[in-house]
Parts: structure tokens; C-alpha cells; sequence
């Protein structure tokens, strides 16, 4: 099995470190991974975006352009990748921004209000987090505990004190697509 | 063995440097290379080497042919543009058979081209893009974790032969992160250089680094001596991998980034009953090209996956004699899909397209 | 009703790529607007650098060409010798011009080559994501000095005007800024002053223009506005250095 | 009367004009536009003295002043 | 015909430019080919045009793009440490489709090397010295006059196909007097160009040159056509010639300075009874392949001559098939001498001797 | 007895290959005399560049490195960050430093490297058969130029000295000249405290030496004694620029 | 035939013209010819020498290294050249500047006093003819009327007025070898 | 006594030693060295006042002068 991600989003909203937890959650669980971002001067302009691979196999290209899930942050995000999902794909949206309809009913769409929640938790930052409990349990890609072991080994020492918030982001997140 | 971690290739390449003993480094940004010169001037801090960012890269070579005839472990790092700015340097640290590593990450061109991935300075690296008989060791790895082993390596295989080697990536490799194992213990020690210009001391003879002598017959005369040390690096240093091409029909000749698309295709045709193989060149200079020729007599034919309009393929050609090759190029900065890299397959398993 | 201020002909109806709050998009205007002024957006042949602003030809309505990253001084000499009646203009940036370029600029004003350059010093390298430049400030970090410039490892601030300024010939070489409205007009007026120095076949000329790089230097760019006016230009004098009423004051 | 027109779309949100305003009227909205921005915007019009100061800092040529 | 006089090379190769209707020229010194842009700072003044001496080769091949973009006829020349500078440029010249001529007076390298003439930049003009897949078209004199023929046909291929031509000649050449003749009659009129750059005046479309797409997709799309144009110029620009191939049990192939050797061998060894045949390209890039291929079936063995330690053969082995391809090389400014040809020629007609 | 003039140490005692009357012999002595008096030539290294003193290494008894065209101030700077208690001298020509070379030698001085440059202004490309040097005066024919340099058509000739004495930090500038007795020992004094600059750990130091070439020049070396006088001095001031108690004054 | 010369003395002593002519002779005389320099740093010094070719045959190389034929004009170029020429061949020496002995037995040695003839003709820059004279009659490698045809062609134009001292000069130095 | 000495196989005839010698008493030789030239050359050495002018301004380091 391979799980293609885009994710993407603002500039600042954590989709980068979104997508290498996923990478991490993957290489802890065993599997093959990868993670790649869009670079270049379409960075510009304040939207960013990455590719990951978590799969069985070893990964031929970082680079994902039909993904099997990509995730939304933000509306310019949706009408980019929105088309590109493959049909039974799934399509998580960050719905506290992204109005939109996306258009699609070939593939499962999730919408998470990921801001508000982040909010509701009291750290608007954590938005990313509630999303990427969201991708790991609507995608089954990776097991929670791997995502929380990754968060746990490799937020940044200065940002530990916030792990329990970001915990329960993932969970508050993961809650969203049962 | 240390701990599995995520690193972007452009870092992993740095550090891999600095674990082979590398403490100077020169270089000047361009995307999609710059994380190089951005962690070597954090990194090469901390471990009391010199970072500079020179002021082009037609500086940063010659200040590596400086600082590599002063004996240390030096590196550079850019992409294609600023590589061909520094065609005439790597010419001269050649010809001054000078020890150094050269990275190119490679991206899309001709001209400014985009920033994306290629593979389209083969020719540059592996014939020579500057002038005169000369050669680079070209590394070729697939992957984050073979960039961090072969630069590594590198430091040492340029100080045998004093000769500089090049990793040849590209955007992919370069920006992906990947799983990576670095060795454990101490850096690499730089090698014995009693060549290198340090000042006489009370030394009787001076050390003169040079890449000149106007007398034609002494200039011959070097170009045999270095003639010799590329048999020898031509026996000593080749490395290439090859897989399932016992029995193959079709065997697929890919290096770096399009050797885990053409692998991955090939998985897929194994699957679907063809019976395809894959040599993947490690080196690109030396070329496995003796490989390919015992292959030859058993295969129905080649198929080189690179990222170019076709250069591979000539080496590829080279030792193939009369089984047909067939070529699989995508350019520009686009990566080839493994599906239609399957499809290929298909197509010609099945009589289609022609060699070109 | 009369349109007090509206968008310059010469400039063209499109979205710029450029980052919020970035003053390349000022710069830009400037010069269309005097092109505009000058009644030249026929005769002008602009060539743009590699940096931000090497998709400047979207965005000025003259014919282009596109350099190699710091020769635009050179292929800007190509065009000039064979259309000596033409406008020929270059917008460059810091890395541009006072790194990679540094010979070609330091030729074309020696030779004073009837070309006018448009120079843009942001103090650092944005197109490639905030590398120092060779205008980066003392103590300023970037990814290639995270430590902040150290004038110890790698000099002080190059000031490219005053540099060129020793050079004998009738040229034209002042500095401006973009940070502000009062700046803005001054720096259109040593614009058209270069240009015009061009039109009138007389030589070289080069306006430096202090600008920003909000993304790059990690700033919003109100607070870049702020550190314009705390460091760059504390350090990069403005005013005319060369061929102007100032200079010859 | 004076008037500050603004290309809404074309606004980036870097509040640039914001800071230069004598008569401190622009501010920023809170819709967002299709590039994700906030608008700049003026309300009280009437207070515009057609300076066209915003329009002459402004990067991406968003803001036409008439009078 | 115009009448026959001496002259030296390299002004041969400049008064044919100007024949060729070439009005501006930006070079840089260096020997063996100063003589270029000194007689160049002469004669364009005469005729009204200029000349240029640029600070570097890096400056001297972007005013030739600038030139180029604006309309012109336009030419530099340089020798092989200098042509390596020029690489970026090059290689940014070719992706925008700017015509123009490149004169490269080979001498000995690598690196500094000597000032003698060599053949050894031959991967570098052939297979893309720069960055990207690019190709340039390249004559090969042998001669003055042929340089002079050739020298003033390329401002039209150039501007033909928007690509720029290399004259690939040696100090030998730029530097010896032969007899030569200059066609009579005007100078060739430069072309029209309606994609130059020479202000828009009431054009509606602005004239853009420019060697960047930042889309990949896009940036394939222009490799794509760029590649078509290569197929047609493959069909239509190839130049050679056969000697005495008919009969030959060993045919030799040697471009330039270097066939002139081998003539004079094979005269040698055809009056002794040998079997031997000459191919010369006189474009080396579009190459003669299907010539060599079709010699192949007949030949018992091709011998290449060159001055390098083995480059042009490799062209050679990519369309000899079975048929074994020795090499002879002299290299770093030895030219070979007719007899050790000749001797080289026996020993392989008499069954000695390894191909490479 | 006692010797009252005799050769250096350093320099080694050999025929050297240039030209009759060529002033670079003069500037090859001084620099060996200076590294004798400094008792220096231990941990010297030299960097000669791509010109006629290409073979300096052959003359002046220390390590050496031979650069590309104009790359001599980026090779010493490889060199000086590797051993930064060596010293380290560049010997370089005006078509090397002030032509291919410039953005190389600017950028040294930028960086405030601490080497030390001889710069050897002889107004021509000596090696390569007397073309035009940035350096070459108005009206002076060479084999490029041969109607006489024109300032309408490539400008007036550039002072690399005044220039780089723009530039911010501690370093020495100066020129003299090698054309009699008085000027060569104040050529001597200036490359003595320029060495010393570097020892001393403080910067960046270049002397220019103006110098000849009789051969491409056309003249007899007691001619070019005479051109140097008539024309070279009076374009090009002699001093110390930067760094020196002449320039502190 | 193939008659390959070298030509070799001072700067200044003309004997690039005087291989230039040859040429120009062998080139009005129908034979296929080549001139070349020595170039590069080593014409520093003040010495100069040329290759010339003059033969029935296309020329291979115009790089002469074992000429038929070696023409001294000064000492170090006897130094130099004396040795290359082929046994069988010839040797003319100035023997107003070059006194010493050639140590060759194998070739034929002409010694030619070129200034002194030319000071005798009143003016000593055609000694440089004197000896082109002698090699055309010594080597049989042009018909002297070449020369001569050759000379007048080429002479540059403020030059014209020498012609007669300068063919003179031929004839006085094809007597020397007679 | 001011003695120089010439190390007449070095010197390259150029003459630039005769420029400044304030006694004037440097002069070129008829005889020819091996590398051709004329080489310079003092008779009169009891004029010399060893002030080593002409040692100073020879490029090729001909000249040794002793006291
Ligand atoms: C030869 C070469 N080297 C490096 C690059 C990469 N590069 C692209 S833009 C740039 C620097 C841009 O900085 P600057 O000139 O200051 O312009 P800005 O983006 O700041 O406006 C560099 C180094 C390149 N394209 N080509
Ligand atoms: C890249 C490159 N370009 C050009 C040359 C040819 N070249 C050799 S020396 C020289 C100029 C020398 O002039 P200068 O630096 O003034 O030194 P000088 O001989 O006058 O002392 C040139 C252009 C070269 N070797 N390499
Ligand atoms: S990166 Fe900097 S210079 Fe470039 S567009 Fe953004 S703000 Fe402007
Ligand atoms: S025109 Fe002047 S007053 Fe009106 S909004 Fe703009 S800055 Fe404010
Ligand atoms: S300055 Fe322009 S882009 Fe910035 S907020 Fe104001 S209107 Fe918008
Ligand atoms: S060519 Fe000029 S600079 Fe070179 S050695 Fe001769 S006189 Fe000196
Ligand atoms: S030492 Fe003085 S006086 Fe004696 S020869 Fe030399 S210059 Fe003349
Ligand atoms: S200066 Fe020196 S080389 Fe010149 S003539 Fe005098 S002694 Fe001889
Ligand atoms: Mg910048
Ligand atoms: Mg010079």
C-alpha cells in the first residue's frame, strides 16, 4: 500500500512540519517514506506546499502530483489540488478557512475546522496538528501512536512544554473524521 | 551505526562532508542546492572549519583549487548554471590533479531553465565540460542515504588519486527528505599532503601547484601521467548495481533519481510476467561499460530512464554493439511517472517504438 | 474628477509575483512611470537579472531580454552597440550586480557604456531564500550567516555608487530609497535624470535604490520599513554621487 | 471629492499604506481576498485629501486616487 | 573569385566574418588566437561596425547574446580556458535560440596547459560543455580556405536554424599562412528578425528573449522543439568526406589539423600498397554516423587520429558496430607527425596493436 | 669589502624570461628583498597568475600556486583561510587583476582578506602580444585598440587603487612605480609595510606598481623610461591610498 | 619534392618576411605552401623563427620540426637549429653574425655574410634578402624569378621604393651560393 | 674601493643601468654575450661611488656592487 500526500497551505500554518511528522510516523512504523517540498519562487507569495510518501515499498518518486490524499489548509490550496486527488482518494479540508465546495465526489472528503479547534485548545498554532490527527486516522496511513511518537521525539526542545496541547490536537483532530 | 533520521538531501550532503573530513567549504547559492552552503555555514562553525560564500562561482572554484593545494579537504556545491561557470576551475584543479568534491545538484536547462530536477549535465560531467583530456570521478547516488556514504567516501577516493570527484544529483535528491543512518565515530582525517603549498619551512624543494607547462611535449608527458591514474581509477572505482538481469529481456540502465522511477516500473513489469532488469551505474565515470557489454549477449534489448534528452544512452550504446537501445528521456525539470515508464516497457516488450 | 494617481501605461495590467509589501513592485512603477514621462516605451529595451525580478519583463511593456545572473551590464553593451538610438536599461539586484556581476558593472561604467542600470539593494539574496549578499549589514543574519555578518570573516558592506563613482567619465550615479513617499519621488527624479543622461548620448548611469525583503529578512513589512530607515540607511548614503546638481555641489 | 479607489484583488495585506496615511483611514478588512489577503480599505472617504501618498508607496499598484 | 593570397589563419577566419556580413565582434585575448579580435579592432572600424574588447570571455559571450537578441551578426573567439568561461553563456545562447559564431582555437590542456594546438575540446563543442541539452552546430576546417568557406556560410546556418556555430580549428591553423581565396561580391546581408529585440515601436507583441521557463512542463516543451530543430539541422547540415574509402581495409577518421596529418600518412601508405581510406567530418556535431556505419560492413578497421587522448573515437565506436576502432592521440600541443601515422598504420594493417 | 647591493636570498638565481628592459624583474627583487628583510620566505606562498609572470614561481624562492585568468586574489584566499598564519602574496598584471579579474580582486578587498597583492600596472596585455589593458592610456595604440584608445568608445582607463580604497575597513593601498632608483625604493617601502599589514594580522593590502613594456609598447626600454614619465605618472598618482602614514595625513 | 624550412634569428631581423616571401614564391611557382610562426612567450626574448613549407604535395603540417633546410640569422638559432636538419640537407648561416663552427658534416653548409652585403648595398634591413637569395638558389625550392615576383607583389607599398635595392639583395646572396 | 661587478651573461643589453648612473660611466659592450646581447659594462671603475643606482634599476640583477 502507498499513501500519497499533498499538503498544503499559508506560508506559517505548519503544513512543512505536518508533512515530516507524517514522514516520521511512517519511518517509525516501519515503512518506506519520503518527504519533499515544493521549492523555488512559487514559494512566493506566502503558499507552500509538500509531498509524502508513506508505502510498503521503496519510494520511487518524492514528488507526488496524484496524490491519494491531499489536505487543504487554505482555499487557494483547494482549487490547486483539489482536482488532483485519484478518484477514491480522500480530501481533508480545513474547513475553518476553506468554504468552497470542493467539487469532488469521486473521493472521501473530511472537512475539519482545525483553526477553531486549535482555538478552542486555547493555540491557534496547533491547527496543523488537529489536521494531521485528521489525515493519520482518515487515511490509516500510519497508527496514531507513531504520529504521537513522532511529535514527542521531534518537536523542538524550545517548543516541549506544548506537547500535551499538541497531543490533544492530534486527538481532537482524529476525532473529526470517525 | 547511529539513528535513523529525516534529513533533505542538500543537508545530508553537508553533513556527509563534514563526517569525510571536510572543513572549507566555497560556494555561492542557487536553488536547488543553497541548503548546502546554508548548513556548512552553521555546521562548519561549529566544528572550527571555514564557511565562505564567495562572491560567484567562477570564485569559489578557484578558491577551492587554493585551498585543496594547500592541503585541506575541500568542497563546493551548486546546479547547473553556476557548474558551467565553473568549467574552466574544475579544468585547472584536474590538470593540477588537486583533491576536492564538487556537488551539482542538477535542474532543468539549457540557459536559466527552471529549478527543478535533471539529469541533463551528464555529458558535462562525464566527458568533460571544460577543456583538454581530463576526467571527474562521478558518484551518482539514488538516494539520501547513498549521497551521505558516497560523499563520505568521496573525501578519501579525491586524496588517493588526487583528483576531484563529483556527486551528481539533482533537485530531487537534493530537497527530498529521506531516512538516513550516518555513521558513528569520529570525522574522517584529512590525508598526508606532502605536496601541498604550506610554506618551504626548511623543506629543500618547493611545492609549486600548477596546471601549466608551456612545452608541449612536458605538457603531453602530464596528460600521459594522468592518462595512467584514469586506468587505474577506471579499474579501482567503479561501482554500479544490478538487479534481477539474469534472466532479462529487457534490462533498464537508470542512475540516481530516475533509477528509483525505472526500479519501480520495473517492480510493476516483474509483476505483469515481463521480464525486465536493471543495471544502475553508481559511477557514472568510470561507466560500467564491461557490464553492459556481457548483457548484451543475453538481453533483447536496453532501455535508458534518465532525465534528459538522451546522454546515457551514448555510454549506454557504447557497450550494447548491436542490441538495440532504446532511450526514455523526460527534460526540462519534469520526473518521469513510473507508469509511464511501465508503459514503455510494455511497448517495446511488445515490438513497439524504435531504438533510437 | 481627475485621477490624482493611477497606474503608470508602461506598466503592465497584471498581478506581480512579488511578496507582499516587497518594494520591487514600487521600483517597477518608477520606472514605467518615467518611461511613461520620457515618452520611451518604444525605443526601450529593458534586460532583467536573475533574482526576483528576473520576471520583470511581465511587468514593464518594453521589448526584454533576459541576462545570465550578473551580466545584464554585458548583454545590455551587446544590444546598446547595435541600437545605439535605442533606450537600454538593466534592473538588477544586490547579488546581481556587487556579487556575481561585480566585473561586468565595474566595465560597463568604465567604458561608460550608455546603458542606465536600475539597481536594487535589499541587502540580501532574495530570489534564492536570504543568503547574504555582499550589501548584507554587519551583525545582519541571513542563511549563509546565521551568526549575523561578521565584518571579521567577511568584510563590511559594499557600497557600489561610491565604488563606481571613482571612475573618470561623464556618468550619472546616485542613490535613492523606497521605504517612503518623500524617497519615492526623489528616487524617480535620479531615475529620470539617468535616463535622460542616456537620451542625451552623454553615458553611463545607474541609480542604486534602498529596498526590502520582508520574506527574507523575516520581517512584516512595516517592520522592514523600520529597519530601512534604523540600519541601511545609516550605512548607504543617499543622494547624488556623480553627474548630478547634488554631486556638483 | 476626493476618492482612493482599490484594485482589492491586487492588494497583498502588507499594510504598507496603512503606516503612511496622514490622515490614518486605511486599515486593513476582514474578508479576504481571492489571493488570501486582507484588503486594505478606506471607510471614512471623507476624510481623503487625494494625496495619493498610500498610492505612491503602495508595491502592487493597487490604489487609484481621484479628486 | 577573388584573387589567391597568403594568410594567416586567424585572420582568415576574421576578414571571412566579415564577408559573412558579421558587424560586431566581443572577445577577450588569448593565444593562439589573438589575431582574431586584433584584426577584428581593425577591419570593423573599416566597415562600420564594432568591436568590442570585453573584460572577460564571461562578458565578451553575453554581449554576444545581448548583440545577438538585438538582431545582429555577431561573433567571439576564444581557445579552450576561455571557452570553458564561456560555457554559462553558451549554454544560455542555445536555450534562447540566439544565433551567432563561436571561433575556438584549441590549444594543449588541461587547466592552463600550453598555447600549442590540441583537439581536445571535442567532447566539450560536440556534446554540450555547458549545462542542459543543448548541441551547437561545429564546422571542422582543415584549412584556411575551408575555414574561410565555412566561417562565412555559418552566419547564415546560424541565423537558419537560431543556433549558435562553433568553428572548431587549432593554433595550427589560426596561426599558419596557407593560400587562400575569398569569394567576390558583397558581404552577406544579415537576416531578418522579427523576434529581436530593437525597441517595440508600434509592435503590438513585445519581443522577449529569454532562456527560463519556470514551468517544467513548459520548460520540456521548449527542450521538445529545441530537439526537433537538432533532428532537422542532423538531416540537413551534415558535412564530410570520403577518401579512397572504396577499397580500404583501414580507414582512418580525423577531423581538422589532424586529417591533414592523416592524408599525407595514408598517401604514404597507399603508395606502399596499403589499403587505406580517409573519412573526414567536417561538421563534427551533426557527425557522419551513418558513413561510418556503412564503412563498417567493408572496413576491417578504422583508425582515429586526433589530437587528444581518445574523444573523438568514442563518436567513432557509436557507429562502427563490431568493427574494431583503434586510436592514436597526441595531446597537450604535440602534433602528430605523418610518419608515426604511417607507422601506426602498418602495425595495425600488419595485425599489431590493441583497439581501445 | 663590504657588498653594498647584491641579490636577495629569495630570489632564486636563474635567467628570468622577460624582455630586455621589462620592469618586472625590478618588482620580482623587491618583493624577495622584502621577504628576505621580513625573514619571511618559510612560510610565504605566492599565487602568480595567468600573464607574463606566469612563471614567477620560478624566481622567487617560496611555495607557490599558479591561478587562472584574474583568480589569483579567490586561490590566495583558499590558501589564506586554510593556513591563516602563512602568508600569502598574489603577483598579478593589469589585464589579470583590473580586467577578468576585477570582481576578484574587489571582493578580496571587500572581505578584507588578509593577503597581500603586486599588482603590476604595465597599461597592456604583455604575455599575449600587447592588446588593450582597462589600464591602457587614451590615445595609446596597441594591437587592439589601433586607432588609440578612444574614450567615446570604451572609456577612460580605470585606477584600480582609488577604487578599492573606497571600500570600508582596515586595509593598505598604494602605488609606485618601478621607472628609477627614488621610485623603486619607495615601491620597496610600500610593498615592506604592506607585507607587514598582513603579518600584523590587520587586512587586506595591494601595492600597484606602475611599470613597462617595452616590447608591446613598441619602444626601447629607455623609451618606455621616458612613456611611464610622460604619460603613465600623470594619470596615475603615486601614494598610499589607504592605510599608510602618506594617507592618514 | 617537399622543401620545409625553418627560418630563425632576431627580432627585427625580418626572417618571418623573409619566410613569407618563400612562400608567396612557391605559391606563384604553383607548389602547395604553409607558413607558421613560432608563437607564445617564447618569442620573448627577442628571437623569432618561422616554418615554411614549399611542396608538390598538400602540406600535412606547416610545423617543421626536421627541416631540409634551417636558416640562421643569429647564434642562438644555430644553437638551436643546427642539430634538426635532416642529414643530406642544408644549412645557411649569416656568417656576419655567426661564427661559430655548425658541427654538422652530414648536411651541406652555406655561410652567407648578409649584413656586410647589405651595408654594402647601403642599407643593412635587407640582409633578410640577401639570404632569402641564397636559400632560393641554394635549395632549388623556387625558381628565382619567384622570388623576385613575389617581392614585388608584396612589398608593402611605402616600402616600394627599395624594391631595387632589395631585389639586388636576392642577386648578391644567390651569387654567395654559387 | 667602489667596485660593480657584471654578471654580463644575465644582462639583456637594455641599456637602463647607462640611464642613471650619475657618473656616466656604464656603457655597452661591442662583444655580444650568449643570449646576443651587447652587454653593459664600467671602465672607468675608479669613478664609481658604489651608490648602486644602476643595481637598483637593472630587472635582471646584472650588477653587484661592493665598497
Ligand atoms: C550562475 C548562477 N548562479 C546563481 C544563481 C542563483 N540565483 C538566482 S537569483 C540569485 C540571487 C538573487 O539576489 P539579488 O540579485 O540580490 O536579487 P533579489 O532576489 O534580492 O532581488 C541567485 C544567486 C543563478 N541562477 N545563476
Ligand atoms: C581565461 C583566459 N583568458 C585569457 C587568457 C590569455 N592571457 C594570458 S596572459 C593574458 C593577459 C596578460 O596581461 P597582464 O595581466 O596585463 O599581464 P602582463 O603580461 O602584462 O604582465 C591573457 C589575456 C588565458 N590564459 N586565460
Ligand atoms: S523574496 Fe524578498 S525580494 Fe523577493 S519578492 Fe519576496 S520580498 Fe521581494
Ligand atoms: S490619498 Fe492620502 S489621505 Fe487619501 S487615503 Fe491615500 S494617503 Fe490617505
Ligand atoms: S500598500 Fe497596497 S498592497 Fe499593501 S496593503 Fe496597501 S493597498 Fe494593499
Ligand atoms: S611582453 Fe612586456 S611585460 Fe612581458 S616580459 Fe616582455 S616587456 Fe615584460
Ligand atoms: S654604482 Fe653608481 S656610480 Fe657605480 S656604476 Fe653603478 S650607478 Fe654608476
Ligand atoms: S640594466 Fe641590467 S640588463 Fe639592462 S643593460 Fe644594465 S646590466 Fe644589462
Ligand atoms: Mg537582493
Ligand atoms: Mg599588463
Amino acid at each position: 500500500m502507498t499513501h500519497e500526500f499533498i499538503m498544503a497551505g499559508f506560508g506559517g500554518q505548519g503544513v512543512m512540519l505536518m508533512g515530516q511528522l507524517m514522514s516520521y510516523a511512517g519511518m517509525f512504523d516501519g515503512k518506506h517514506v519520503s518527504w519533499m517540498p515544493s521549492y523555488g519562487p512559487e514559494m512566493r507569495g506566502g503558499t507552500a506546499n509538500c509531498s509524502v510518501v508513506v508505502s510498503d515499498q521503496p519510494v520511487a518518486s518524492p514528488v507526488v502530483t496524484e496524490p491519494t490524499c491531499a489536505v487543504v489548509m487554505n482555499a487557494p490550496s483547494l482549487d490547486k489540488f483539489a482536482p488532483t486527488v485519484v478518484p477514491g482518494g480522500c480530501l481533508l479540508i480545513n474547513s475553518s478557512l476553506v468554504t468552497a465546495d470542493p467539487g469532488r465526489d469521486d473521493v472521501k472528503v473530511f472537512k475539519v475546522p482545525a483553526n477553531e479547534i486549535a482555538n478552542e485548545l486555547g493555540n491557534s498554532r496547533v491547527a496543523n496538528m488537529v489536521m494531521l490527527g485528521a489525515v493519520a486516522k482518515a487515511t490509516g496511513a500510519v497508527p496514531m501512536e507513531r504520529v504521537e511518537e513522532a511529535l514527542a521525539k521531534k518537536m523542538p526542545a524550545r517548543h516541549k512544554h506544548l506537547l500535551d496541547t499538541n497531543l490533544e490536537a492530534l486527538r481532537r483532530g482524529a476525532a473529526c473524521v470517525e | 551505526m547511529g539513528e535513523t533520521i529525516l534529513m533533505k538531501g542538500n543537508e545530508a550532503v553537508a553533513e556527509a562532508a563534514i563526517r569525510g573530513g571536510c572543513r572549507f567549504f566555497f560556494g555561492y547559492p542557487i536553488t536547488p542546492q543553497s541548503e548546502v552552503p546554508e548548513y556548512m555555514s552553521r555546521r562548519l562553525h561549529e566544528v572550527g572549519g571555514v564557511f565562505l560564500q564567495a562572491e560567484s562561482e567562477v570564485a569559489a572554484i578557484n578558491m577551492v583549487y587554493g585551498a585543496s593545494g594547500a592541503g585541506a579537504r575541500v568542497m563546493t556545491s551548486s546546479s547547473s548554471p553556476g557548474i558551467s561557470l565553473k568549467m574552466e576551475g574544475i579544468s585547472y584543479i584536474a590538470a593540477a590533479e588537486l583533491p576536492c568534491v564538487i556537488v551539482n545538484m542538477v535542474r532543468g536547462g539549457p540557459g536559466l531553465g527552471t529549478i527543478q530536477p535533471a539529469q541533463s549535465d551528464y555529458f558535462q560531467a562525464t566527458k568533460g565540460g571544460g577543456h583538454g583530456d581530463y576526467h571527474l570521478i562521478v558518484f551518482a547516488p539514488q538516494s539520501v542515504q547513498e549521497m551521505v556514504d558516497m560523499t563520505i567516501e568521496a573525501f578519501d577516493v579525491a586524496d588517493k588519486y588526487r583528483n576531484p570527484v563529483m556527486i551528481l544529483a539533482d533537485g530531487l535528491i537534493g530537497q527530498m527528505m529521506e531516512p538516513v543512518v550516518f555513521p558513528d565515530g569520529e570525522d574522517r582525517p584529512n590525508t598526508e599532503k606532502p605536496w601541498a603549498t604550506v610554506g618551504m619551512g626548511d623543506r629543500a624543494e618547493r611545492n609549486i601547484v600548477t596546471s601549466m607547462d608551456l612545452n608541449a611535449e612536458a605538457m603531453e608527458e602530464i596528460n600521459w601521467r594522468i592518462q595512467e591514474k584514469y586506468d587505474k581509477i577506471t579499474k579501482e572505482m567503479l561501482r554500479y548495481e544490478t538487479l534481477d538481469t539474469e534472466d532479462a529481456d529487457l534490462i533498464l540502465v537508470a542512475y540516481g533519481s530516475s533509477a528509483r522511477i525505472a526500479l519501480n516500473a520495473m517492480s510493476k513489469a516483474r509483476e505483469n510476467g515481463y521480464k525486465v532488469g536493471l543495471v544502475r551505474p553508481q559511477t557514472v565515470w568510470p561507466f560500467p561499460y564491461e557490464v553492459i557489454k556481457d548483457l548484451a549477449n543475453q538481453a533483447k534489448a536496453f532501455l535508458t530512464v534518465e532525465m534528459s534528452m538522451g546522454q546515457l544512452i551514448e555510454d549506454v550504446k557504447l557497450a550494447a554493439g548491436e542490441t538495440p537501445v532504446y532511450h526514455f528521456g523526460r527534460c526540462g525539470g519534469v520526473i518521469h511517472s513510473p507508469a509511464e515508464v511501465y508503459e514503455k516497457i510494455e511497448e517495446i516488450l511488445n515490438g513497439g517504438g524504435a531504438a533510437k | 474628477m481627475t485621477v490624482v494617481f493611477d497606474r503608470p501605461k508602461s506598466l503592465r495590467d497584471v498581478r506581480t509575483h512579488y511578496c507582499p509589501g516587497c518594494l520591487h513592485g514600487v521600483a517597477h512603477r518608477l520606472v514605467a512611470e518615467v518611461i511613461d514621462e520620457l515618452g520611451i516605451r518604444e525605443i526601450g529595451i529593458g534586460v532583467s537579472p536573475v533574482g526576483c525580478s528576473v520576471l520583470a519583463y511581465n511587468y514593464i511593456n518594453t521589448d526584454w531580454q533576459q541576462a545570465a545572473h550578473g551580466r545584464a551590464p554585458a548583454v545590455a553593451t551587446g544590444i546598446k552597440r547595435v541600437h545605439p538610438d535605442k533606450f537600454v536599461y538593466t534592473y538588477q539586484g544586490d547579488g546581481d550586480l556587487a556579487s556575481i556581476g561585480t566585473a561586468e558593472i565595474v566595465h560597463a561604467a568604465m567604458r561608460n557604456e550608455k546603458i542606465s542600470v536600475i539597481f536594487i539593494n535589499n541587502g540580501i539574496y532574495g530570489m534564492t531564500g536570504g543568503q547574504m549578499a555582499p550589501t548584507t549589514q554587519i551583525g545582519q543574519k541571513t542563511t549563509t550567516s546565521p551568526f549575523g555578518r561578521s565584518a571579521e570573516h567577511i568584510g563590511y558592506p559594499i557600497r557600489m555608487t561610491e565604488m563606481l563613482a571613482q571612475l573618470e567619465g561623464d556618468n550619472y550615479l546616485a542613490r535613492g530609497t523606497l521605504h517612503n513617499a518623500a524617497g519615492i519621488a526623489r528616487a524617480k527624479r535620479y531615475i529620470k535624470k539617468a535616463f535622460q543622461y542616456q537620451l542625451d548620448n552623454r553615458g553611463f548611469s545607474m541609480v542604486e535604490l534602498i529596498s526590502n525583503c520582508p520574506t527574507n529578512w523575516g520581517m512584516h513589512p512595516k517592520e522592514s520599513i523600520e529597519y530601512i530607515k534604523e540600519h541601511q540607511l545609516k550605512y548607504y548614503q543617499l543622494g547624488e554621487f556623480k553627474g548630478g546638481e547634488e554631486a556638483s555641489k | 471629492m476626493a476618492k482612493v479607489l482599490f484594485n482589492e484583488e491586487r492588494c497583498k495585506g502588507c499594510e504598507l499604506c496603512t503606516m503612511v496615511c496622514p490622515q490614518k483611514i486605511i486599515f486593513m478588512a476582514d474578508r479576504i481576498n481571492k489571493q488570501g489577503y486582507h484588503p486594505a480599505t478606506v471607510e471614512e472617504m471623507d476624510k481623503c485629501t487625494a494625496c495619493a501618498t498610500c498610492a505612491r508607496v503602495c508595491p502592487d499598484v493597487v490604489i487609484t486616487v481621484e479628486k
